[in-house]
């Protein structure tokens, strides 16, 4: 492969040599059926317990309270649905944020085809949910209320304590979509008194294709995948062993190297952006720096539109995301940037970056030399600009 | 298998006739960049043949690359030959766009014909090509501007 | 590892060394989202493309009707759950028989908490599902027929095509779980006339935790999994990258190998039932032998209970599994044993054989050495016995 | 962490006192084939002690590890110490069963009362450990034939 720079680890990360060797033996010598009672089974079965032990150790539950599935996304899809299945008879009001992952807003426009109903919050200039409008959006009938830690665009870390506890005193299941925040904030789920909450490997240095689900035990959610009794009856399906045991050692890293990883993406993340002030002009910061995931940076810049941005710089083997509607095959502007308030064609703009383990001086260096050239040339060939006034 | 063949790449990465004519003959702006796309053409005009074509365009890659096509193809034809150009026919140029970026050449071609239709209007001419043409209609908005949601393969991490 | 005689390919295989080294590369150099347009996004792209072309080459199918999923169990969920979302308002009526995997029978107990109906049809003493029964089980109301193409535990082989012209006729979706048929006998979705269609890797030498539902073009079924655009918006969720790299060379290698795999496992089961025959009194097969999977042997003991066996077995390194209570953590035997109708005292003593590729003649003479003794050992410890008539 | 610990499977692999004694003084049965699991036992009892017991077990692992283990344990005990003896002393004995294996011991259990009961029955003596004790009582039945479907973790595939 030519040399790569990589700045889009919040789309998915590299999965590190010690995960990959981790794997290696349950795709090659140790195949049995983690189901199996013979021996070549049952250390299948260790397996799955050890990378529990791992992961649940990282986020402060035990290991009971982990359950392996097939994604983050299906993590949010079973927290939502298992949800809604077990208490629909006692109500069915949720309450979420505007600027959710798709897992999830997708999993309540399900439900709300199903008969649920559903408040979608609003979101500040910052990027933050007030925790008063969650107090003040529930009614009797609300059952559910799931709100993000991390927010995967813009990276805002929002006031989960301050949201459980309104939860709890009223007695309703909190749920938060963890995905962007494991292993780069700080997450103890006790303390921060969630009932269910989503991870993903593929976002810390695992395998893509295996998440999790932490559910508080005594919390009882419908199943989502229904069959065999793997995962003590609460998920259904062979394991992915392979995958559980890169997610295990991903995890086990990721609390070793916790201090370390956060200094290193912050100062990747604060040098980038430095980097870019010295040189670019005209362009805003999406959503607050603040409370914000250490290695994620959203930047608009004016006059220009972001897919060629994204096209210029993977010419230059830099890879960057867009929260423009032209990078994708849906043509509408990123929901998060519009639930911030940041005007449609800065949107359109809008690029993030986000750093990781492997990001150094010089690849933030060599980008901004990159990002540069290209926002110039599409500032050049753009029918918009200060002058005229956009 | 990029998202856009070498063609396209091409037109993106070299555009030609990128700038704003001095004095041109003909204006045409269209989209809005709260759409995502605006593109403006200039064009100068000697004897009802397109002499020379500029364009300025805030977009993605496929609109800069279908205004780069676009200019292309009317210079050195006459005010009717490119009038019949249609957006088919610019998407043909560029050997094919994803079907999503299929309003990128509606804009191009958009563009062109409010060129022209200035062009038209100062010279108080009429064409049969611009017969009941509306240069504000906005053929692509829908597309653009649809709450669908992301339902695309980039719905990003 | 020490010497295993593995003799459960019908639980899960191992993973073959092509298929292997097929995944490395998506866990350590390709690394690139396939949502995201940049080049190293788009080869993840082309990656998932080809696995499709595989798989679909192997069952006779387009592309673009193969949808990635986590396990063949999440694609028996989606087929059945997705079917009933959407057309629960034209009928809520399902027949399936009374012998599937838990996969298909759990979700439609799912469904039946939900307000559908469901026929289980009943499984004749050959182990057969007969088709004048799905026929006569047809109401107005009926939305879909779920019948699986090879049952796990007694291997036999069910008339799908019948069952499917049936359904046709009656413009009634059909289902199958195709599981343990993918790479065993031979699958031309078209021919067969199936609708829906179950697959799992795990089974034919590819990786758990990856599976695949084949969805007939034009027909439409509610997606199970909400979330990103993924798998041409069916299935949301990061796909598993490197599962799907697997499954596709695994598919590729089936079709490859096809003839000579099915000779193979046909010969080693038949010299291994052979054997058993010379040397052991007093067992039954469960199920006929006709048209059954070519790897697969069911026996009933009798006299004796079938955990001891597989300890036993276990002990000298043989791996086997049983269709008795008392191996698993429930205690209900066998319901596909009882669906056929072996009297309850003999499905505690049956054992499920089950031969792959890496089975060896010595592997099979070695085995049923183990396992005389084994029998012999238990029997003189049983309470029961012929002469005491039990 | 095999389902077993090393005791179980030194009783299950080499149990203890199988068979059955000629003209025993007592004979007990609990369990039937249909229900998974059947253990026999026949005891030998001189001057009030069990002087020598057999048994013979159709069931899993456990259950024949549990008989073993039953056996052994009365062995040189008097009627009333052996009538003390409970199933969770059997477990506790064999250092733990599986959750779900529990039954075994009980089976056991009554296999011993059972064959005290026959034993006391031809003797026409009674005993403090056999009041109102039912010998036919199935305690673990519904453990048993519940028809739960699978929900433990070898739904095999
Ligand atoms: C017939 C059948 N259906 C479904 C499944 C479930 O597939 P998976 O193990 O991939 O969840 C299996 C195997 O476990 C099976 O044998
Ligand atoms: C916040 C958030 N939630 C959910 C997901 C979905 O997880 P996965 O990619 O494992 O399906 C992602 C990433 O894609 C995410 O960033």
């Amino acid at each position: 492969m030519e040399r790569n720079i990589y700045l889009d680890y919040s789309a998915t990360t590299p999965v590190k040599r010690e995960v990959f060797e981790e794997m290696v033996p349950y795709l090659t010598d140790y195949y049995g059926n983690p189901s199996s009672i013979y021996k070549i089974g049952q250390s299948s079965k260790e397996a799955i317990l050890l990378a529990k032990e791992r992961i649940a150790s990282l986020v402060g539950a035990t290991p009971e309270e982990i359950y392996f599935t097939g994604s983050g996304t299906e993590a949010d899809n079973w927290a939502i649905i298992g949800t809604y299945d077990s208490l629909k008879t006692k109500g069915n009001h949720i309450i979420t944020s505007s600027f959710e992952h798709h897992a999830v807003l997708h999993s309540l426009k399900y439900l709300e085809e199903q008969g649920a109903e559903v408040t979608y919050l609003p979101v500040s200039k910052d990027g933050l949910v007030n925790p008063e409008d969650v107090k003040n959006a529930i009614k009797d009938n609300t059952i559910l209320i799931t709100v993000m830690m991390v927010n995967n665009e813009i990276g805002t870390i929002q006031p989960i304590k301050e949201i459980s506890k309104i939860a709890k005193e009223k007695k309703i299941l909190f749920h938060t979509d963890a995905v962007q925040a494991l292993g780069n904030i700080k997450i103890d789920v006790n303390d921060l008194g969630v009932d269910l909450m989503s991870m993903s490997a593929h976002k810390i240095y695992g395998p893509k294709g295996i998440g999790a689900l932490y559910i508080k035990k005594g919390v009882k959610i419908e199943n989502f995948l229904h069959g065999g009794g793997q995962e003590n009856t609460g998920r259904a399906g062979t394991e992915n062993l392979a995958g559980i045991a890169g997610f295990g050692k991903a995890a086990l890293i990721a609390e070793k190297n916790f201090d370390s990883h956060v200094l290193h993406l912050r100062e990747m993340r604060d040098y980038f952006l430095k980097k870019v002030s010295e040189r670019i002009p005209d362009f805003n910061i999406n959503g607050s720096m603040e409370k914000r995931h250490p290695g994620n940076l959203n930047l608009a810049f004016n006059y220009i539109e972001g897919e060629g941005i994204l096209l210029l710089l993977d010419k230059e083997g830099i890879q960057v995301s867009t929260g423009s509607a032209c990078n994708s095959q849906s043509l509408t502007p990123s929901h998060v940037l519009s639930a911030i308030g940041v005007p449609v064609e800065r949107i359109h703009g809008s690029i993030r970056f986000s750093f990781g383990d492997f990001t150094t001086k010089e690849d933030v260096d060599q980008a901004v030399e990159v990002l540069d050239k290209a926002v110039g040339k599409l500032r050049k060939i753009s029918s918009v600009s200060k002058e005229k006034g956009w | 298998m990029p998202i856009y063949n070498d063609i396209v790449m091409e037109h993106f990465m070299n555009p030609r006739n990128v700038g704003e004519l001095e004095n041109p003959d003909g204006i045409g702006t269209y989209g809005s960049p709260v759409c995502g796309d605006m593109m403006q053409i200039t064009i100068k005009v000697v004897d009802e043949v397109i002499v020379d074509a500029k364009f300025k365009t805030f977009g993605c890659g496929s609109a800069i690359a279908s205004s780069s096509m676009a200019t292309e193809m009317i210079i050195g034809k006459t005010i009717d030959e490119a009038l019949a150009i249609t957006n088919k026919e610019i998407v043909s140029e560029l050997g094919g766009l994803p079907a999503v970026k299929i309003h990128c050449s509606v804009l191009a071609d958009h563009a062109i014909k409010n060129a022209i239709f200035d062009y038209a209007n100062k010279q108080v001419k009429t064409y049969k090509g611009l017969e009941g043409y509306d240069p504000d209609e906005d053929a692509d908005e829908q597309d653009i501007m649809e709450e669908t949601g992301c339902t695309g393969p980039s719905c990003r991490g």
